[in-house]
């Protein structure tokens, strides 16, 4: 193995077990939970249901993973879903052409991403508070486009971005899967990650290094919103219609928990999206795991809450040093000796 | 003086960081009634010791005595409760509490239970009148200026304490008048046999106020000299050495006085920062800049990189005008700058070596560019080898690395854009003698391949080593440049010293 | 700048629905729950094209599914002195006490498609489909349908603790009661909301064989039902063939459904419960003539051989 | 004037004027009725916020109170369904186990040095899927201590009536106030705010505090689920949800940091007298559809931010030019 994949496999590796440990768990309670069969030319099981439920906070911890890592968190993904969602419907049902309709759509959600980005990187409004206002307002902006009621739409192209198919996948989980690879190749194939890793970390030392470190930061936010218009596309396609009142419903704390359980630190820094990723489909495993064990779904809160105190509490700084120092105790001595010499 | 007088003793103190004494059996004595200047360098170790007596830090080794007794303060709050006071530069007070809450935090007066403004207000009202000081104490304390937050401070800190003061750079941003003020406190308190530590770079305040001086320099004792007994040269000389000077001066003989003049600064300064100055570089020669610390040395710095705007003047390279706006301009315009705090604005902790030292130049290239995994494991490895950084690894997050490997990252980081034009912020500051010379014979080389460095120094065997010229920094302004012959410790110091001089008198 | 023209449409808005306001003689409030299904909207349509149609200024108020607001809106309403009060309240108990209040304020209060846990003196009258009948209509179409032969049902339950999902759960299983053929198999709540109603859908499937095991579905509104009937259909299977569809509101979708032979029945729940409640309010204000305590509407059942195409057409411009 | 009292100021003169415009087209509303609904209908939401603002005043944010508003309530209903036990000991077990929440999840934030976001979102699912599993259904509170507590109160003129809880909701502000400016823990607290590290040095017990902080927002929680039980006379799981947002709105737009230190307890009352005016209004006048609440808060809080980082730019000016 090469030592970038083998650090990549070190990185993952926590993220990978959880969800193997999750879905070992579902499936004693759901014996045909691995089953995967070919219907109609698309693949079909629960492990695709996961994929494809997961598609939503999937996309939403994609851009969430890079705010995050410039040290910023966006709490309005959800509101810029329903903003989103209102809007590709509003522009379907208005006569507009699906291309037409995903590029007004998709420029919403990067005008939100824009607003959010301006008020972190140019006003210089802590994070979290500038995104809360999109978030209480967002809404309200979603229900005033739909002006309330579910607008529905029958145009064949948008509603299979939610339920067609594509290379026997569902489409939303063609979307987020390419999306992500996408997004993951863009910052690890050009030096966009390393620049947002810095600007996380020391935003002062990274600007003094040249860094255009406004810039990068309004480009993450405007990721997020771009991401967050992709699931609003999704979550109305999947249902043939806008539902501004429930569409991305406390998502954001979702995407922000992905992030979290995903392992890239609060306090920016470094990130991986891949593990963002799983950290997603962890959480909608959860979510389907016990829709199929027939587990009533009052206790999902409580399991999901143990999941993720368990997860952060192995990753708080406290703990892992305390597990540093464990692992560490013997191997350090010897290694003194030696830089010693 | 006699030993009964002492308050506070310490002996033999030892602090060891990770790879690095920073205090070597220093010893220290305070006397009752006294105002005992700490001095030295940045990284000499004066916060250090305050930081042990304090409990701020735990000793490695040595004692220290209050009163005659054996004491082992464990936080700056029980060495308070012991009678030791701190006063910082950065006021250590909260700014968004009003002054009384600030001066009563923790022991407010009480009635029935509760907290008694009033009567806080009042006995906070009393307590600033001691310091002739009569403001509203219902106010936030941010409405105040520095100096008024200092001597709330100083109140709250004799307050508590009562015994020892240390005050550590009150007067770093004060000016003539609040110094004035300052001082009368100072001496009220003295009269009233309280023991005050005094930090300062001003020595013309060492002058006006201390009884006794003590001297730090790389974390050892330099000696303690009663002030009235030490002439001012002979300070500055024991504050920056002159041991190592025959050594390195025998060794470098010769230095490149440069080429043609290739940068050409014009009245280039900005308000409350730096004076305007003239300045001119050479192709490949070494401009040392010497001043005590607060003499404006990095804010020269920062103002030739863009990270603070220039508001007047012009710089031209070759006759062609530049832009100095901000670092990214600056450095497409091929200059480097490692700062002088590593830690907030040098190293990316969490990022590895490589990145560090990868990270200017890919900023330049911008990100569509991106420098190959190869291309910067080559790069990393090159400057790791050249620099002898000393790491187990590329890999190894920078924040892992001694300061010294550090420094030398950041240099790399500059080094590997291939800059015409480099500014040096202290760059052997809190390294150890032997990465000190690496990176003395580390600048020579630059400078024989036709770079134009600026450097700034306390260390002036250093600066004389390398320097072609010397410009002296005092109170925010370019009062002196040292040329060719002149161009010696002794001719800095003198500078230094006279400067220092015509400002006083 | 988005906001700025929000805000100044806000303010226009604002400014032209006060100079329109005062012209009728009745003033009438009405708390809404919300939006969250479409037959909801389609109510709240209708109650305003009978508002306007008696020349009642109605005032509208959407809680936004939270109880807390209704209360709000209850007392702003009492505050107002409005001549009386319309409500389809979001769950049954917590009203009491407002109800009072406006008992003590002289406002009459009638109750829209949901009944409360309080006194039945507290409010002039509810106007309501009879909850438990509906579920039980669906259960008698299903035990017919089937007729004997063996059939294991999953239930798409609506919000939990709401009432329609509790008394179209209580209809059902007592239509089913004694019919050892008929047995459910999985119930799990689905919110009333479309993406729900599949999510939940979907793992039923999967969970029961691949929907193999699965002869009919009944969901506690269409909303659902056109949730479930998509992830049906991307299970390979013919809703309204291999998996019977029956469910409860009558909303357009559904019969757009039942034309494509996708659904099989839909009991209607008529949005239309603010006409009864207008007539039963102005034969009270007029002649002082006390309602009975509970107006029921009809719950027709509609089947794929009511012509649902056309049935479609006639309901698709309410709002739905 | 004194600078620090400008954005609570700034606050009540919004909330006079946007009354005043109010009461000019919809005069009906200067009732006592509407001032008397005013309390009683934002409570539960003022009590919880009191909370709410001693947490963000340390630089903090809670993320559960929504969800312990819930629990709280269907914990009553369940056990008031279930057993004999009198309200009032109901109440005390109520408390206990929010107030012991609190001081957990304080201590996880401060022993175990985790985001204050993460650890109380947790807290938040916890709370909320307690609630869920002691019951899913809305349980009505048949007590006749509840009649009694809810037939206490005081007519105003007019028809106005201020009731037990919004009376409660005044005096919780009372001590809010009287806490955050008149014990040695709301100094700390504010202390705190300004600067863990400083804060440590002048002597703040850092641990202390923050545990009790967080215990303190639990309890309020717990209160005001109390109030919401009383309010709805019912306990239900999906109740409340959101209100942190509404808390956190309303105490940004009563004046106080979001970044801690700097705030007033009696700010967040007038916030949250703003919200429910702009609620009221959007209900008296009856065409506007709800969501206008929630654009207008967002304005509101968006112009509340502009505002105070206008502020601490002036302040910092005047300072640097001293």
């Amino acid at each position: 193995m090469s030592p970038t994949l083998k650090a990549y496999a070190i990185r993952l590796f926590p993220q990978v077990a959880a969800l193997a440990v999750i879905l070992l768990m579902v499936s004693i309670a759901f014996p045909g939970f691995f089953r995967l069969e070919m219907q109609n030319g698309r693949l079909y099981g629960s492990m695709i249901d996961i994929l494809n439920r997961g598609a939503p906070v999937a996309l939403l911890a994609i851009g969430m993973t890079v705010v995050i890592a410039t040290k910023g968190i966006d709490l309005s993904v959800g509101a810029v879903m329903a903003i989103c969602g209102a809007v590709a419907a509003a522009a379907i049902t208005s006569g507009h052409s699906l291309a037409m309709t995903l590029l007004i759509t998709l420029g919403t959600g990067i005008l939100c991403g824009l607003w959010n980005g301006i008020l972190v990187a140019v006003l210089d409004i802590q994070p979290i508070i500038a995104t809360l206002v999109l978030m209480v307002a967002g809404r309200g902006i979603a229900q005033l486009i739909t002006e309330g009621a579910i607008l529905t739409f029958n145009d064949a192209g948008l509603i299979f971005i939610g339920s067609g198919s594509l290379f026997g996948l569902p489409m939303p989980v063609v979307v987020w899967l390419a999306f992500g690879i996408l997004v993951a190749l863009l910052v690890r194939r050009t030096a966009l990650g390393m620049l947002i890793e810095a600007l996380g970390v020391n935003r002062r030392a990274s600007m003094l290094s040249g860094v255009s470190t406004g810039v990068l930061l309004i480009a993450a936010y405007v990721l997020s919103g771009l991401c967050a218009a992709l699931a609003g596309i999704i979550a109305a396609a999947d249902i043939r219609g806008a539902d501004a009142n429930n569409a991305g419903l406390w998502l954001e704390l979702d995407a922000i928990l992905a992030v979290v359980v995903g392992g890239t630190s609060l306090l920016g820094g470094r990130f991986s999206i891949a593990a963002s990723l799983i950290g997603a489909l962890i959480i909608q495993s959860v979510n389907t795991g016990i829709l199929l064990s027939g587990f009533p779904p009052e206790f999902n809160l409580i399991i999901k809450a143990a999941i993720i105190v368990l997860i952060l509490v192995i990753q708080s700084p406290r703990a892992q040093s305390a597990f540093v120092f464990l692992s560490r105790a013997g191997a350090s001595e010897k290694k003194t000796e030696q830089e010693a010499k | 003086m006699q030993a009964s007088t002492s308050i506070l003793t310490a002996t033999a103190i030892d602090k060891i960081f990770p790879g690095a004494k920073a205090l070597d059996r220093v010893d220290f004595s305070l006397h009752k009634g006294e105002v005992h200047a700490l001095l030295g360098e940045n990284g000499a170790g004066k916060s250090t010791l305050v930081k042990c007596l304090t409990g701020a830090y735990r000793r490695d080794g040595g004692r220290i005595q209050l009163d005659g007794a054996d004491v082992d303060p464990q936080s700056t709050l029980e060495a308070q409760n012991l009678g030791i006071g701190t006063v910082y530069q950065e006021v250590n007070l909260l700014p968004n509490l009003t002054v009384a809450e600030n001066l009563f935090l923790g022991r407010q007066p009480k009635r029935f239970g509760f907290i008694d403004s009033r009567e806080m207000n009042r006995r906070a009202k009393a307590l600033l009148a001691q310091y002739d000081l009569d403001i509203d104490v219902t106010a936030g304390l941010a409405t105040y200026s520095v100096a008024v937050q200092q001597v709330i401070a100083i109140a709250r800190a004799v307050d508590l304490s009562g015994k020892v003061l240390i005050l550590d750079e009150p007067t770093a941003s004060l000016d003539a008048h609040e110094v004035a003020m300052l001082f009368r406190i100072v001496r009220r308190l003295k009269e009233r046999g309280l023991g005050i530590v005094f930090i300062t770079h001003f020595l013309e305040q060492v002058y006006d106020i201390s009884d006794r001086i003590t001297v730090l320099r790389n974390g050892k004792l330099v000696g303690t000299r009663a002030t009235r007994d030490l002439p001012r040269r002979d300070l500055i000389a024991m504050m920056l050495g002159r041991e190592l000077v025959q050594e390195v001066a025998a060794e470098h003989g010769t230095k490149s006085e440069g080429g043609d003049v290739r940068f050409r600064f014009r009245n280039f300064g900005r308000k409350g920062h730096i004076h305007p100055f003239d300045l001119d570089v050479r192709k490949g020669e070494v401009v040392g800049i010497a001043g005590l610390l607060g003499s404006g040395r990095t804010e020269t710095a920062e103002i030739m990189f863009g990270a603070e705007r220039a508001d007047s003047g012009t710089v031209e390279a070759d006759g062609r005008a530049l832009d100095l706006s901000s670092p990214r301009s600056a450095i497409r315009e091929k200059f480097g700058f490692c700062p002088e705090d590593r830690k907030i604005d040098g190293i990316i902790g969490d990022l590895s070596v490589r990145e560090n030292i990868a990270l200017a130049l890919q900023a330049r290239r911008g990100w569509a560019r991106p420098i190959s995994r190869g291309e910067q494991d080559r790069l990393a490895d090159d400057y790791i080898k050249a620099l002898d950084i000393r790491t187990s690894d590329r890999e190894k997050p920078i924040k892992l690395l001694s300061g010294g490997n550090q420094q030398k990252a950041i240099l790399a980081r500059w080094l590997a854009t291939n800059p015409d034009f480099l500014i040096l912020d202290e760059p052997t500051r809190g390294i150890d003698v032997g990465a000190h010379a690496e990176i003395i014979r580390l600048i020579e080389s630059l400078c024989e391949k036709g770079m134009s460095l600026i450097v700034i120094s306390s260390e002036l065997e250093e600066l004389v080593a390398y320097s072609s010229r010397v410009i002296v920094l005092r109170d925010r302004a370019h009062v002196a440049e040292l040329v060719g012959h002149q161009v010696t410790t002794d001719g800095i110091v003198e500078a230094i010293a006279a400067s220092a001089a015509r400002t006083d008198a | 700048m988005k906001f700025k023209i929000a805000l100044a449409s806000a303010t226009i808005l604002a400014a032209s629905m006060f100079s329109a306001a005062s012209a009728a003689d009745l003033t009438i409030g009405f708390s809404q729950i919300g939006s969250e299904s479409g037959w909801r909207a389609a109510e709240t349509t209708l109650t305003k094209q009978q508002a306007e149609k008696r020349g009642i200024d109605l005032k509208f108020a959407d809680a936004q599914q939270k109880q807390e607001n209704q209360i709000k809106a209850l007392r702003s309403f009492i505050a107002q002195d409005v001549d009386a009060i319309l409500i389809a309240p979001v769950v049954a108990t917590g009203w009491d006490e407002v109800l009072q209040e406006a008992k003590d304020a002289e406002i009459p209060v009638i109750l829209l498609d949901r009944t409360v846990d309080a006194s039945k003196d507290l409010y002039l009258t509810a106007v309501t489909s009879d909850l438990v009948h509906e579920g039980n209509v669906a259960g008698k179409w299903l035990v017919d349908t089937v007729a004997g032969k063996p059939c294991n049902v999953v239930e798409l339950q609506g919000t939990t603790g709401s009432s329609p999902a509790i008394d179209r759960k209580k209809g059902f299983e007592e239509a089913l009661a004694g019919k050892d053929n008929l047995k459910i198999i999985r119930s799990q709540t689905g919110d009333f909301t479309r993406t729900k109603g599949k999510e939940v859908m979907e793992s039923f499937l999967k969970a029961e064989d691949g929907g193999k095991n699965i002869c009919a579905l009944y969901a506690h509104n269409d909303d659902m039902a056109v949730g479930a009937i998509q992830a049906i259909k991307e299970a390979g299977l013919k809703p309204g063939t291999d998996i019977l569809v029956v469910s409860i509101d009558a909303v357009p979708d559904i019969f757009q459904a039942m034309a494509a032979g996708e659904a099989n029945a839909t009991v209607e729940l008529t949005p239309n419960m603010a006409g009864p409640a207008l007539d039963a309010l102005d034969a009270f204000l007029k002649d002082g003539k006390e309602p009975p305590k509970w107006i029921q509407t009809e719950s027709k059942l509609y089947t794929q051989a009511d012509d649902p195409a056309k049935v479609y057409e006639e309901k698709k411009g309410l709002g739905y | 004037m004194n600078p620090r009292y400008l954005p609570l100021i700034a606050t009540i003169a919004i909330f006079l004027i946007a009354y005043a415009v109010c009461i000019a087209q919809y005069p009906n509303m200067l009732s006592t009725r509407v001032i008397g609904n005013l309390l009683t209908d934002n409570a539960f939401l003022g009590i919880a916020a009191v909370g709410m603002t001693f947490v963000i005043l340390s630089g903090g944010i809670d993320l559960s109170i929504g969800a312990v508003i819930a629990f709280t309530g269907v914990f009553l209903a369940v056990l008031l369904q279930a057993t004999s036990i009198h309200p009032l000991l109901a109440f005390v077990l109520a408390l206990a186990i929010t107030t012991a929440f609190g001081a957990l999840m304080g201590a996880i934030i401060h022993h175990l040095e985790m985001p204050p976001f993460i650890v109380t979102l947790a807290g938040m699912f916890l709370a909320r899927g307690m609630a869920f599993v002691l019951s899913i259904d809305s349980i009505p509170i048949k007590h006749p201590f509840y009649a009694t507590l809810k037939s206490a109160y005081y007519k105003l003129p007019g028809g106005g009536r201020i009731t037990l809880i919004g009376g409660l909701m005044l005096l919780v502000f009372a001590l809010g106030i009287l806490i955050a400016h008149r014990t040695r823990f709301g100094a700390n607290v504010y202390a705190l705010g300004g600067g863990a590290p400083t804060a440590r040095l002048m002597g703040v017990p850092i641990a202390r505090t923050t545990i009790l902080i967080y215990a303190l927002s639990g309890f309020l929680a717990g209160l005001s689920g109390i109030v919401f039980s009383l309010y709805t006379s019912a306990g239900y799981s999906l109740a409340t949800v959101g209100v942190e947002l509404d808390a956190i709105a309303a105490v940004v737009i009563g004046g106080t940091l979001l970044t801690g230190g700097s705030g007033f307890i009696a700010g967040t009352l007038v916030g949250i007298l703003i919200q429910g005016l702009i609620q009221t209004y959007i209900t008296f006048d009856g065409s506007l559809s709800s969501w206008w609440t929630k654009i207008l808060i967002g304005l509101l809080l968006f112009s509340f931010i502009l505002l105070q980082k206008g502020l601490i730019h002036v302040t910092d000016r005047r300072r640097r030019h001293a």
